[in-house]
């Protein structure tokens, strides 16, 4: 695998947003695979705020430590941005409005082109991102007429002067570059796509609504929330055409409560929210389990606690994704791995939420939802939709008015049929108090005895995937633990790692309740030493091993907690301390 | 045909003579009239004496949690349109804690009826100060006399441009179940408020009491429920005390009617599956 | 003396242009106007680009959670009575997830002033319908037009009885400021509602139109702000597109009057320790 | 210790709540200890209910597995409590109403008096209640007189007439059993208290309560609920006199939001509530960890999920209560063990939230919150306020406007003094937003970790007491651990194992967080098995424990969740079917 690092960075406001898009796009449809970070924050103009694409010849699922190229549009973004870039890296600044000088010295070329002065004789100010875009092109050895396409995607319903004076500033930018300065970074050669291969550019929380809608969702009750919105904002273009509601609710509180309703009601419905929203629908989730009404809740982690930090990413949720509510409920915890397991995770979800008939959590976060990457396709042939225990309308047939038992508890699983209103003869009342077979609330000890053991019976048997991946030698010493969104960079860690001769396997959950106890108990088998990895500041991952696995002592931790992403190296260095040479050198 | 019987179920566990056997009584009613099959009917209620009433009325029930009838309810309407549903609780549950949803609510204008019993108390934890307790009134939060100013349910509904606001009184069934029916029969969301009494914790807001004050503006002909200013006027001069048809705009159109792309079929009767040609037609979008 | 420097913290994060630099201004130079200490005054906010004023204002501040402005607001000016306290946020976190303690804050009528930067958006989380936002409104989560009806806050602070009620406008600082100090000096619950435009999300509600669309009641000779039905009236008559005070009832004692019992002295500057022999009393009433 | 247990059942609304308080507040005031368990259902009239007295010649922390005396006012009560009656126990049950008929053979006395009739000749059917309670004077071998000054307390509000026929209905109750029955169970002797103790009798709620106010809470914002409002009902009396306030909030997230914005005041401040209500808290305990401010959750639990079993016991939000809200904060999690520790922790809760300017949460349910008992009186001489760091105002003097860093990161313990709006020079925005030194919100990614280390240091430094008891042999190779309210019980179990000739030593929570790691290690040193005995289905503690301390293989779990206390004897049962036989019999 070949890549390349670019990053543009400025103040928000400044355009650098579609100056990333544009870019990323752009490569994408090249046929390059990229992954996308964004960094902002939580206000509207002004601030430092970076877009950094990865380009590279084969699928990537991190954007990377390194950065080879950085726009910089003000002095900000060279000083933050210094420390990432690789050696000889090439920092193309804004001669216009600043003279950029080197935080400390490195061997970088410090470029200045007067972006703003070139695109001022384009069209204005504000092509200076255009012109950026073309002095990358000429740093990326391609013809601006690559990026055509784009621009025109972009900008022909504003009329074609505007695809001009952009496509012109973009040609500019490419010729003063060229002129200037012979410094390149060649974008690597062209991957050759497998056939079959559906090269997509997606983000996660696109892949989450996506796989919503064919999952049969079709109503969505939100607030918005950074960075959970997103969700919204897709379904709200397609739902429309599939027969779907959106509702945009006054409250979180609110939200929930209707996609239970809605459930309840017969149809697949979810909600979405990120870290404060999630915190105000606990009641709620204990309604779902105690009523027994499947429901899905999507939480886009970000940086909390409370508001936190609402433009930077963490996985710190999972304690309250599993203990959350007061009282005991039947849950199942979902934390995809990749914008592909978003996409099949979710479509998934409603089937485990039907067929359990309890609540399914989807644990994403701000990374994994925001970060726009190449992917090789969705899963679409796997999409199946199982609805689980639906009584019959044969069923209900021969009974008389409140005979059937929606809450049955003598079924052997646990799982009793759902009737849905409108149903003939299959009346009942769903409620969040304890309650008998035919759903009266009642407070006898028995019954109460009876319809705990009922619910709880329902995911002991549950049936999914293994919960946990295992990748690397099975017979490793060594491991590297950890959930969701951190896939990508545990991997390409542990592949790094194997370049150094030392022998890991990565084990990472993709579900964390039910606990995936037997398939962790075999992959830790052999293991000497394992390293939790989390974006959290209390190993809240490493303690929930520690409570169903026990291993006490294998484990250490590797946490970051200051909203960024973690790095490949970060986890790398984390290694080198943690693990004994012995291991590391084995 | 429907009968009351067909909605039957065991005897409500309500104190002997409380106002809510009334509403019940109204709500069974008024959905026999109507010819609505207990099967395609769904009541959502909240928490507290009143919310029992999803439990006993005899149709699919929902009782959800303590002031979040609204929400469930709206949902439940959006996914099977062909059902009637009925949101229903106390005012603690509906003006209390469910303050937020309920004027939501009605700017949504979900096409449900909400009907509240309003017996000025909580009933069901044994009698505090609800959020129509008069100012002064002695209950076991407020021993020294309630300070806070009354909710008014009724004009915060006009103010907020409610599309249907009915008042009745749990001690005239017949007229609370003509408001009940014309309730469900508008298109939009429907509020009912009803002074349903608790015989057990409330002494001040009793059957007496509401047979003495209240002023039925149906049996007045000069009234028309379709100004608003007119209703505000003469519902805030009268503190509320009044019953009948308050006001009803035939105009707004529902949320299901204004909403783009609403589906033709009810949602849950629909089959969700996409063929595979719509999942690529929709991965395409992602090139 | 105390000026507007006092008050002066570094420079505010808005867009350029935002309305609510003008706000800011005008709850700056209101506690100028009434001699306030900037020590003395407390600020509590929401979550919104409106919420970034507790940081922003230079006195004390709590810049608090999404909606929840308001009950941390009351409880700061029930805990330290000598403390002005203003409770600010946005229309989206008054109006939307915070609608429920605005109507009981209003009937609780506790000695507090709260403005709301009414911008018609969710300006923060850049650009979403917000509950004032008009029908047919387009955003991002209203692509096709929201059909929701927007929540009228005049209307519905005047249905609750509010005792003092005002609309400004960002674009009239020296209104806003007169508004604002007249609420300040309110005793009880007041309300101050602020046009305050988005300049970056919201372009139909802009500077312009409001420049276009009000109707100044405090040129008005004829009105009487002290007459609800007439504010309402009026208000409903205009859909509430007017600024000025709207009304005013002097004669409703605040809570702290109210409240039996309610300590003389501030209670976070009281001692609170019990002596032995209190404690002692306090035990033997479980003998 | 000799004991008797005393139980009167009927419909609710029938009166029976007073039969049982007026029984047990003349036993107590007769100088014995007694333990009340009320039984009751959530809705008004109809249901059964009952009421339990434990009549005690010693203290005793639980109400007793057994009953000697049943007043039955119908065949339910007669049905339900069967099974408890000890052998040659004693069934008064209302002949006037129906005749009881024994469920099983069992050698019971089944008496018929007829309760209504006598009472209708004394002043009215609800009379009957006196008419029981002079029955079961003449059963205790007590002259009715015993009961006048109760019965005086009581009505004589009502006018003497009523007090004069409440007490002919008592003596014509006792007179009417002296004349037809011979059985008798004799009050133990009257016990002689020690000097200087105060025999008191109380609730965990009205402790609670007491403790508040004493501690310096002068702002309760609470929305009722079961079984928590009784808090609110007791500080509504005493506040008044002594300068504090009692907001009604309108839900629950108000009333904790208005907590947080007293204790910022400066105020001591609480909320009370809950299960339903403490999910509602969340997002607002994480506002309270983030902005550092100081406030005190007290969480009455009941048995959930949702709306769940509203009047029955249970402990299941441990997990909440650890691990609710997104992101991560400090919290303190107290469990009090016993009526005096809801007194003495909830005075110490304020001075731990405002000495380590986190959430206090109290742990408390239903058995111990709603059940009255007789104690030895409050540890009054222990309150002490400790306000923690507060700036002192000649610290501010010098400074000059926003230079006070209230959230300066520098301090070696985490903990920075709080200034007290309107305090001079101590302007600063407390907020949910991470936050530099003076308040400002900011996303830099140092300011960020230096800040979560600021706060995590907090409890690092943690002192208090030692978070668990230890009863019993310390050298015991087997345990019992339990937190909260079941300590009673507990030592019950106990004492009565060591009777069997069993040692075992009793280890028991009184704080949950911060765990309480170290004291457990050395608890549990020794131990070969421990039986956590915990009211809930999913062995919180349990987990809790293996979490923090390893010893998977040690534990063994005793569950109870069907609504009512936990008895005696199940947990001695469950120990024998648990403990291996060489254990039991060492
Ligand atoms: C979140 C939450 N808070 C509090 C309660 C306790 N609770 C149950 S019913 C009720 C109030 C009942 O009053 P109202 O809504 O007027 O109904 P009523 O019993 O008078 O019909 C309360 C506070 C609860 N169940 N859930
Ligand atoms: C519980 C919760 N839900 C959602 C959010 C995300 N959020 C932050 S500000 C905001 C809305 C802002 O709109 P408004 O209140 O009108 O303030 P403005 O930015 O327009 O001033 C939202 C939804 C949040 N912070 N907390
Ligand atoms: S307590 Fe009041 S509201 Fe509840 S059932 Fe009895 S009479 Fe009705
Ligand atoms: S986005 Fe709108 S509300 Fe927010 S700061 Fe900018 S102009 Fe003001
Ligand atoms: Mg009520
Ligand atoms: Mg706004």
């Amino acid at each position: 695998m070949k890549d390349i690092g670019w990053k543009v960075g400025g103040k928000q406001g400044e355009g650098i947003d579609s100056t990333g898009e544009i870019y990323a796009l752009a490569m994408h449809r090249l046929g390059y695979f990229v992954f996308t970070y964004r960094h902002f924050m939580s206000l509207i103009k002004g601030g430092h705020t970076n877009y950094k694409i990865r380009v590279a010849d084969d699928m990537v699922r991190h954007h990377g430590d390194d950065t080879h190229i950085l726009i910089a549009f003000d002095q900000a973004t060279v000083d933050h941005n210094w420390g990432e870039l690789v050696d000889g890296a090439i920092v193309i600044y804004d001669q216009s409005s600043f003279q950029a000088t080197p935080p400390t010295q490195a061997n970088v070329h410090l470029f200045g082109v007067p972006l703003t002065d070139i695109a001022r004789e384009t069209g204005g100010p504000i092509m200076k991102n255009m012109v950026a875009i073309g002095v990358t092109a000429a740093i990326n050895e391609i013809s601006p007429e690559e990026f055509r396409p784009i621009v025109e995607d972009k900008f022909s319903r504003k009329g074609q002067k505007v695809v001009d004076s952009n496509m012109e500033a973009l040609r500019r930018g490419h010729a003063y570059y060229q002129e200037h300065f012979q410094v390149h970074f060649p974008v690597p050669a062209k991957p050759v796509l497998a056939a079959g291969v559906d090269h997509l550019y997606a983000s996660g929380n696109q892949a989450t609504a996506f796989g919503a809608l064919a999952g049969g969702c079709r109503l969505l009750a939100a607030y918005p929330i950074t960075p959970a919105t997103e969700i919204m904002y897709w379904v709200l273009k397609y739902f429309p055409k599939y027969g779907g509601v959106v509702l945009q609710a006054e409250d979180e509180i609110a939200a929930i409560n209707m996609a239970i309703g809605a459930n309840f009601a017969g149809a697949r419905a979810m909600t979405s929210t990120s870290g404060p929203g999630f915190s105000l629908m606990m009641e709620a989730l204990g309604l779902a389990g105690m009523s027994e009404t499947p429901v899905v809740i999507v939480d886009v982690q970000r940086s909390g606690p409370s508001t936190g930090l609402p433009t930077k990413t963490e996985q710190s949720d999972l304690n309250e994704a599993l203990y959350g509510t007061h009282g005991e409920i039947q849950r199942i915890v979902l934390t995809p791995r990749t914008v592909e397991e978003c996409f099949l995770f979710m479509a998934d979800a409603f089937n485990l939420a039907e067929r359990y008939q309890c609540p399914v959590i989807v644990l994403s976060d701000l990374y994994l939802g925001m970060s726009y990457q190449s992917i090789a396709g969705f899963p679409l042939d796997r999409v199946r939709i199982d609805r689980g225990k639906l009584v019959a309308d044969a069923d209900l047939a021969g009974l008389s008015p409140f005979q059937y038992q929606r809450y049955d508890p003598s079924v052997p699983d646990g799982i009793s049929p759902r009737a849905l209103p409108g149903q003939p003869n299959g009346r009942y009342t769903a409620l969040g108090n304890e309650h008998n077979g035919i759903g009266l609330e009642v407070e006898d000890l028995e019954t109460r005895v009876v319809q705990v053991e009922k619910r709880a019976r329902k995911l002991s048997g549950f049936q999914h995937d293994s919960g946990i991946s295992v990748d690397g030698d099975a017979h490793a010493r060594f491991a590297l633990i950890g959930f969701g969104s951190t896939y990508g960079v545990l991997e390409e860690a542990r592949a790094r790692l194997a370049t150094e001769g030392v022998i890991v396997k990565h084990i990472h959950f993709s579900r964390v309740g039910p606990f995936p106890a037997e398939p962790l108990h075999e992959a830790m088998a052999g293991v000497d030493r394992a390293l939790v990895v989390e974006l959290n500041s209390t190993g809240q991952l490493a303690s929930l091993i520690r409570q169903h696995a026990g291993d006490h002592d294998k484990l250490a931790s590797c946490l970051k907690y200051n909203g960024d992403p973690i790095l490949c190296k970060e986890i790398i260095t984390r290694c080198h301390e943690v693990f004994p040479a012995e291991v590391l050198n084995a | 045909m429907i009968t009351i019987k067909d909605f039957k179920t065991e005897k409500a566990t309500w104190c002997p003579g409380c106002g809510d056997f009334g509403v019940l009584n109204a709500l069974q009613k008024a959905a026999v009239n109507l010819g609505i099959h207990p099967d395609d009917i769904v009541v959502v209620s909240g928490i507290g004496c009143s919310g029992k009433i999803s439990q006993h009325f005899g149709g699919y029930g929902f009782h959800s949690l303590h002031g979040r009838s609204l929400p469930v309810a709206q949902a439940v309407k959006l996914a099977n349109k062909d059902l009637t549903v009925i949101a229903a609780g106390g005012d603690g549950d509906g003006f209390g804690i469910g303050m937020g949803h309920f004027i939501h609510a009605m700017r949504r204008n979900v096409d449900i009826t909400y009907v509240v019993m309003d017996n000025h108390i909580y009933g069901l934890t044994t009698g505090q100060a609800s959020p129509t307790s008069d100012v002064g009134f002695n209950t076991k939060t407020s021993p020294y006399g309630t300070v806070e100013a009354p909710i008014h349910p009724i004009q915060l509904a006009l103010a907020q441009e409610c599309g249907f606001v009915a008042q009745g009184f749990s001690g005239n069934i017949k007229q609370l179940t003509q408001l009940i029916e014309k309730a469900i029969w508008h298109k939009g969301f429907s509020f009912v408020n009803v002074f349903s009494p608790c015989v057990t914790f409330n002494k001040v807001n009793t059957y007496d009491f509401y047979k003495q004050e209240l002023v039925n503006l149906d049996e007045d002909d000069t009234y028309d429920p379709h100004d608003r200013s007119a209703a505000l006027a003469r519902v805030a001069g009268r503190e509320s005390m009044v019953v009948g048809l308050i006001y009803e705009d035939t105009g707004r159109p529902s949320f299901e009617d204004a909403t783009y792309g609403f589906p033709e079929e009810a949602i849950a009767k629909r089959d969700w599956s996409l063929s595979q040609a719509d999942l690529a037609e929709l991965s395409a979008t992602f090139r």
